[in-house]
């Protein structure tokens, strides 16, 4: 990130998105990354678009009205992208999250390292386990919640725990979530984890019941007292940089990942929660690691 | 008598049309409440409305191309209702269709778009067909009522979906990114659905369905298979009597109802711009809501074929047009889809109107022509043929 | 003074002038009849009077006071109490619930059925009303349902009766004990309204008599100065014959054969069983019994719709027994099933349509695949022409025709192309006088013809009128088969309650 | 599988069957009284997703639950009038007309929770009430008797509709109207009030449905209730229009589910079928469909809008 990169006057970002802005998750994470661009774009929305001809039809149209950088964040929308941003060459668009850019000079694309994050969470919460069972609540086995729910149960296996982790298979089940959970505190579980909009089911079991929770995507610290950390992305990162390109006249064919390394991840701990010094100091050494290397996620 | 009689008939006509067109605009009036609400301008709002579903050469093929599975469904739905069969289940039949559809081009091998095109519209038909033909069959030979037993193939519909796609027909290169988005990879040029007019975006889709609805027309007024369907669906008890095997002429309603959805579904992924089948997790994400929103459509269209097809036009054309309000004046897309459900109020509470307004056309017709011996056969009789 | 008295009643409907400027009344004690065709408006005047519908014009008298009666709510609150065409009961409810139903309970928001049950049994021991109230009432028998009605009018405390049709569905002893019933109903000062198609009861029940046609009233008589054939006259408007002329015919081989044929029916219990009958060509047998006794269930089986469980059927010497209901037709069945719209008929077709019903698969109106409308039309006019069906047009749906024709058209479908064997159901139920003389010379002429007629009435003077032999049916077997020749209704009315006619 | 049959696990399983069928069983036993007065609506979700958010915004600004409770009853009761007016009055396709309730609601209380709202922020859910002397039944205390106030109230709900319908006027009426209206009619019975009254009763059972689930859960969001609008209305067919049998369907439909998930949690479901094992219900629905409609009759008059006369 380069703090002095800001947009320039009337500069226009569209952000197409699967889930509600304010969905404390995926959705919510790039719509509160572009309100804090320097030089205050305009930022549109177009948001609960899963379907993906949906998606495409206001991909469309954002590029047709001239908006100066198109967002698609969410990884079920490659196939229209890549029609749209070759039928609109002048226009920028960021893909995410993924890797992959068609090999179009219009496109960006990026993704987050949520791994990381889930791997620190994970070592944190083997240190705090009592019962020294963990659970994890995913969604469908996918992307990012994948990548996050890997990282988390690597994490928590080094610490040598016991992990179950199940995926609900629905991204909005809420009260499924919440049976999850509640069959994880049927085995004895006190610390859990989980990922997308419909966990919120979960850390409800988790405040009731007393098990500590984890987040991801944003901070979660409001849903309670149990929330002991979260793994927050800043998609800034990814958007000044793409912003002083395409100020630049580039316009794509860049691809990102945030990470702890650049800053783009970063764990927030809960002020309510009252984390032992030890496990803090253990979270910070695990990121050190991760940032130089010596500690492997996978 | 005759010369008053014409001149009102053409007047209750005339209403009986407008009434869901005024259904339409009550709907979008309290959509204008709504907006303001959200500090939008309901002006700007129905322009951008107006503007992205039938603006331009662009928003009319979009609003094709939205239109394309609402006049399959809507079809399908109009076939199962005159048969009096209540298909709530569009959506799991267009899924059913397009997964079937795509196997079908994942598993054969790279062949002419002769071939290959056929092959998959045919079993787009033919997965829909199965999913029609479960709660048509449960429905006729064991009193099963079709619109809970649609409902919840539906929720089956879904999960094999996001099975298939999870699993087995995933795209290999998603294993190997370890992404695993449930997806299947790009599927074969030879059956994207070929371009007319050298566009880059309408495809044959919205033609077809319309081919659809002008068959569905032929076969429900014109043949004896359409006929039995109609007196099923009239009178089962006289149609038993009179020899009309009932029980497999309310599954075959349902089955080829179903069948009607599942081109809905083959389209879908062929006409699509990614060429390729994804699942979000829920229905709706592939279907757009099709499988319900074709139903309004046939309403819409007096549960006619033909008069379906502008319908379908029309309320696609405010489904596009929704996203680029939304667009325009930065509202949840939630206002759409509460909007979307008032509109289906509307028309469904006023249809009762509308229907007695062409029943007084209809007995004013009886009375006028009572005296006259011998009057022509309409082709479309009992059909209410040239209603809205 | 009359209990009351309606002055020039005048109701429409879109189309319909149903009751043109009719005066009516009735006296306490008395059995003031009505009667009339098919159509004439006599049940719009009742449910006028009843409030179920409003009258256009006139006025409603009771006890000489001006009334207004918006609801059937209004008319019960005046102790006037209907007896409905068609039974108007809650098959899955009790007896007590269903005489309940409406009324308010001695326990306020809840029920009281117990309270309703004795006062049920007390005014079935005083009036011969029996019944046990705690039964529900699908499996009453149709008298029992009968009763139900009467009684839920009496625990209304109805002074002022309404019997839209009563007798249709009864045996000749159930009518005996129904007028026993209404006598000792006029003698507490009851006033009785009663209408019937039954001429003979007509006259044996009342004490005045008001014919109506179209609407208007056309006549009043009293029993003592007419008799059948000048109350038809006035009810048609022409002079009738009651019963057709029937020439000799040679009867031939058998062309329908039954053979110890089981049946059950829709609550799984036997229907027909140990039924052997034969009908020839060129005869009219005619099937008389109780409805109820397996009639249905007899005819749907020889049709293919209900599964025969034992025994044969065969048409013309090929076996049918199970087989499809086209397949039988094929062979040369005709059926003229006994609910006119609901089962012979499709309402909102057309005229055309409805003749199709069979048909419509045969080549005859078909050109590659697709409906040839020019040979319908020609096909259908042919025989509207034939079987002077009255009808504006070939597209006007049937709903919209009289019962008449409804039935006229249904036999005209049937009879086309000249049936093996013909089975007709109450071909003239609900038919008025002039369409049923009609339908009756029609069934004869086909008897000539050489086919197999097979008549199920419940109507005595139908079958007596018609047949060349009658077979009693009851309880799901042949009592015997009489010649209407030499056999009484007294003998007939025996067999038809399960005595045997030794 | 061994893991399963532990006392833990199992009294979990059930005791959350139990609280996962509680909305369906409310929602089940309002749409039960609609569809034996013989109207089906199929806009429950919708007045579910409405009652869910009215319930979680009043207990967000009130800290009472009780409250809350309240409101989604309130909510409940206008759409029931509104829907009735629709059905009954209008004499709207009821098959139809319920999927705009249901889209309507789905958009408006997303709608007025990003307007009103915003941010998922957590309430106060019900406070837990352990029944004395019956919490310490071995097994059966923990899987019973240790609930929240709520799942009492929606279980005292099934003996009180039973008395209702079986033992007062107003379900005498009910029973009639479904079957007969005509009939009904004919002795002075008003087949509109008798349906506005099962409607009103239906949208207040689902309104409350909708609070007690979004309070359960302690949040909104989107589509709370995931279709359980839709499943509570299949297990009135399944519970063949009886309040017994809409609760035995609620209660089988939250074992299946709990069980699914547990099953899941503890690996015994590998993953890779969790898809197919997401069926379950509704396959199971589709089976207890065919016995029930084999079995039972629908209400007579079910989907038919009364008019007296034809
Ligand atoms: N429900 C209805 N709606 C509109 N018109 C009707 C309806 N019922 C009957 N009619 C019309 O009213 C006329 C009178 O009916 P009615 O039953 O009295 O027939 P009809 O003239 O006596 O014939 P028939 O002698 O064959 O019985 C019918 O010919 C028909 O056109
Ligand atoms: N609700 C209605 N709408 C339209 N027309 C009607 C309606 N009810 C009756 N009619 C018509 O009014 C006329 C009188 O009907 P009504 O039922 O009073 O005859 P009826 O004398 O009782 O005949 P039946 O002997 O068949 O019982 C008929 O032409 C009938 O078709
Ligand atoms: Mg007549
Ligand atoms: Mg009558």
């Amino acid at each position: 990130g380069d703090d002095s990169v800001s947009a320039p006057e009337g500069f226009q970002i569209g952000i197409v998105a699967p889930s509600a802005t304010n969905d404390l998750a995926f959705t919510q994470s790039i719509v509160d990354a572009a309100n804090v661009l320097a030089g205050d774009p305009e930022i549109l929305i177009s948001d609960g678009l899963f379907n993906i001809d949906d998606a495409g039809s206001a991909i469309r149209g954002y590029a047709a009205d001239g908006v100066d950088l198109v967002i698609a964040h969410g990884s079920q929308y490659g196939g229209p992208l890549q029609e749209i941003a070759q039928d609109f060459p002048d226009t920028a668009f960021a893909w995410g999250t993924t890797n992959d850019t068609f090999g179009l000079s219009n496109v960006y694309a990026y993704e987050a390292a949520s791994d990381e994050g889930g791997y620190v969470m994970g070592v944190m919460a083997a240190a705090l386990t009592e019962t020294n069972n963990i659970g994890i609540v995913g969604p469908i086995e996918t992307g990012d919640a994948k990548l996050y729910v890997d990282g988390f149960e690597a994490g928590a296996l080094s610490g040598g725990a016991n992990v179950s982790k199940v995926y609900t298979g629905s991204f909005s089940d809420v009260a499924l979530a919440k049976q999850a959970a509640e069959a994880f505190a049927s085995q004895d579980v006190d610390v859990m984890s989980g990922t997308a909009q419909m966990v919120v089911g979960a850390v409800g079991v988790a405040d009731t019941e007393g098990i500590l929770w984890f987040g991801t995507q944003s901070n979660q610290a409001e849903l309670g007292d149990i929330v002991v950390a979260s793994q927050v992305y800043k998609w800034e990162v990814v958007l000044e940089d793409i912003l002083s390109n395409i100020q630049d006249g580039v316009l794509g064919g860049q691809s990102y990942e945030i990470n702890f390394e650049n800053d783009g991840i970063v764990l927030e701990y809960n002020d309510a929660y009252d984390l032992p010094g030890d496990v803090e100091s253990l979270a910070e050494e695990t990121i050190d690691g991760i940032k130089d290397g010596s500690i492997s996620t996978g | 008598m005759t010369q008053a009689g014409a001149s009102l008939r053409v007047s209750s006509k005339y209403l009986a049309y407008l009434v869901p067109l005024g259904a339409v605009g009550f709907a979008l009036l309290i959509g204008a409440i709504m907006l303001l609400a959200f500090d939008a301008s309901p002006i700007e709002g129905f322009r951008a409305l107006f503007r992205g579903a039938f603006g331009s050469t662009d928003a009319l093929i979009e609003t094709a191309i939205k239109a394309t599975p609402l006049l399959f469904v809507g079809v399908g739905i109009t076939i199962a209702f005159r048969a009096n069969v209540i298909n709530i289940g569009g959506e799991g039949q267009i899924v059913a269709g397009g997964l079937l559809s795509t196997m079908t081009a994942l598993w054969l091998p790279d062949l002419s778009a002769w071939i290959m095109l056929p092959a998959i519209l045919i079993m787009g038909f033919v997965g829909g067909a199965i999913w029609g033909f479960i709660p048509g069959y449960l429905k006729a030979y064991f009193g099963v009522n079709e619109i809970l037993s649609t409902i919840m193939l539906n929720v089956v519909a879904v999960q094999l979906m996001n099975y298939l796609l999870r699993q087995p027909l995933i795209d290999p290169a998603e294993i190997e990114r370890g992404t695993r988005i449930p997806q299947t990879e790009r599927l074969q040029e030879g059956a994207d659905l070929p371009l007319l007019f050298g566009s880059d975006r309408l495809h044959i889709g919205p033609l077809l369905a319309v081919l659809a609805a002008i068959a569905a027309y032929i076969l429900l007024w014109r043949t004896p298979l359409g006929y039995r369907l109609r007196a099923v669906g009239q009178n089962p008890d006289a149609a038993r009597y009179a020899g009309i095997p009932v029980k497999r002429t309310i599954t075959l309603a349902l089955t080829l109802s179903g069948a009607l959805c599942g081109l809905a579904g083959a389209v879908l992924v062929f006409g699509s711009e990614g060429h390729r089948m994804v699942t979000d997790g829920s229905t709706a994400g592939f279907t757009g809501s099709a499988g319900f929103n074709g139903i309004v459509a046939a309403l819409f269209g007096g549960l006619h074929p033909i008069f379906t097809i502008p319908a379908s036009f029309l309320f696609g054309g405010l489904l596009v047009g929704g996203i680029s309000l939304q667009r325009a004046v930065q509202v949840p897309s939630a206002l759409i889809l509460a909007l979307n459900g008032l509109v289906v109020i509307f028309v469904v509470s006023t249809d009762r109107y509308r229907q007695r307004l062409r029943d007084q056309d209809a007995r004013r017709d009886a009375l006028a022509s009572a005296g006259a011996s011998s009057v022509p056969l309409a082709a479309d009789r009992g059909g209410g043929g040239e209603e809205p | 003074m009359p209990m009351m008295e309606m002055r020039g009643i005048t109701k429409r409907f879109p189309g319909v002038l149903a009751n043109d400027n009719v005066d009516f009344d009735v006296q306490a004690g008395e059995v003031h009849t009505l009667l009339g065709e098919n159509g004439a408006g006599k049940s719009t005047l009742m449910k006028i009077l009843y409030g179920l519908y409003q009258a256009d014009e006139g006025e409603i008298l009771l006890n000489g006071d001006p009334t207004v009666i918006d609801s059937p709510t209004t008319a019960i609150s005046h102790n006037i109490g209907m007896i409905h065409q068609h039974f108007m009961l809650v098959e899955t409810l009790t007896v007590a619930e269903n005489v309940a139903l409406g009324l308010p309970s001695s326990r306020g928001a809840l029920t009281d059925l117990d309270v309703v049950s004795d006062h049920i049994v007390e005014l079935g021991s005083q009036y011969g009303l029996e019944l046990d109230p705690a039964a529900l009432v699908w499996q009453l028998a149709v008298g029992q349902k009968q009763r139900v009605e009467i009684i839920k009018a009496l625990y209304r405390e109805a002074r002022l009766l309404i019997l839209d049709e009563p007798t249709a569905v009864l045996t000749p002893q159930e009518v005996d004990q129904l007028f026993e019933t209404l006598r000792q109903l006029t003698t507490d000062g009851r006033g009785l309204i009663f209408i019937s198609h039954k001429l003979h009861e007509v006259l044996a029940l009342s004490n005045r008599i008001t014919v109506l046609r179209q609407g208007r009233v056309t006549g009043q008589a009293t029993p003592a100065e007419a008799t059948r054939e000048s109350l038809a006259e006035m009810m048609v408007g022409r002079e009738v014959k009651l019963a057709p002329d029937k020439p000799a015919v040679q009867v031939a081989e058998p062309a329908l054969e039954i053979r110890d044929l089981e049946v059950y029916g829709d609550r799984g219990i036997v229907a027909v069983e140990h039924f052997d009958l034969e009908v020839r060509a060129g005869e009219i047998l005619g099937i008389a019994g109780v409805s109820g006794n397996g009639q249905r269930e007899l005819a749907e089986s020889i049709a293919g719709l209900r599964e025969v469980t034992k025994g044969s059927i065969s048409i013309a010497g090929t076996d049918v027994t199970n087989h499809r209901p086209i397949e039988i037709r094929d062979v040369g069945l005709a059926y003229v099933p006994e609910g006119r719209l609901k089962d012979g008929s499709i309402a909102d077709f057309t005229v055309s349509e409805n003749i199709l019903l069979v048909d419509h698969r045969d080549d005859r109106f078909l050109n590659r695949g697709l409906f040839d409308f020019g040979a319908i039309r020609e096909h259908c006019q042919g025989l509207v022409d034939d079987f002077a069906v009255k009808t504006p047009t070939l597209e006007t749906p049937v709903r919209s025709l009289s019962g008449g024709n409804i039935q006229k058209l249904i036999l005209a479908r049937e009879l086309e192309g000249t049936p093996t064997v013909l089975l007709a159901s109450q071909p003239t139920r609900g038919v008025d006088i002039g369409a049923a003389e009609y339908i009756h010379e029609r069934l004869v002429a086909q008897r000539e013809r050489g086919t197999a007629i097979l008549v199920i009435s419940e109507d005595l003077d139908e079958v007596f009128g018609l047949s060349d032999r009658i077979a009693v049916m009851y309880e799901g077997r042949v009592m015997g088969i009489v010649d209407p020749a030499t056999a009484t209704r007294e003998e007939v009315g025996l067999m038809m309650a399960g005595v045997s006619p030794d | 599988m061994s893991e399963f049959f532990t006392e833990a696990v199992l009294i979990a399983t059930i005791a959350s069957g139990i609280r996962f069928g509680v909305p369906l069983l409310l929602a089940g036993l309002g749409e039960a009284y609609g569809q034996r007065s013989g109207v089906l609506n199929l806009g429950v979700d919708g007045v579910m997703l409405l009652g869910a958010f009215g319930g979680y915004y009043t207990v967000l600004k009130s800290d009472n639950v009780w409250l809350g409770i309240a409101v989604g009853l309130a909510i409940g009761l206008v759409l029931g009038v509104i829907s009735a007016f629709i059905t009954v009055t209008l004499k709207a396709e009821q098959g139809i007309s319920g999927i705009g309730i249901f889209l309507f609601g789905l958009g408006m209380s997303d709608l007025l929770f990003q307007r009103l709202v915003g941010t998922p922020r957590p309430i106060d859910t019900f406070p837990r009430l352990e029944i004395p002397l019956l919490r310490d039944i071995p097994w059966i205390g923990e899987m019973l008797f240790r609930q929240n106030v709520v799942v009492y109230l929606a279980f005292l709900a099934i003996p009180l509709s039973m008395f209702v319908v079986n033992r007062t006027t107003f379900g005498m009426k009910i029973r009639a109207v479904g079957e007969n209206p005509e009939a009904a009619d004919s002795l002075g019975v008003s087949v509109a009030k008798v349906r506005y009254g099962t409607m009103l009763i239906g949208g207040t059972l689902a309104g409350v449905a909708g609070a007690a689930l979004a309070i359960d859960l302690g949040i909104f969001q989107q589509n709370i209730t995931n279709a359980q609008g839709f499943i509570a209305i299949a297990l009135v067919y399944f519970g063949a229009w009886r309040p017994f049998g809409v609760m035995l369907g609620a209660l089988l439909y939250g074992f299946v589910n709990a069980t699914v998930i547990q099953w899941k949690t503890l690996g015994i479901i590998p993953d890779s079928w969790s898809d197919i094992a997401a069926m379950a219900p509704a396959v199971i629905t589709i089976l207890a469909l065919v016995v029930v409609a084999t079995r039972f009759r629908a209400p007579s008059a079910l989907t038919k809008p009364f008019e007296r006369g034809e």
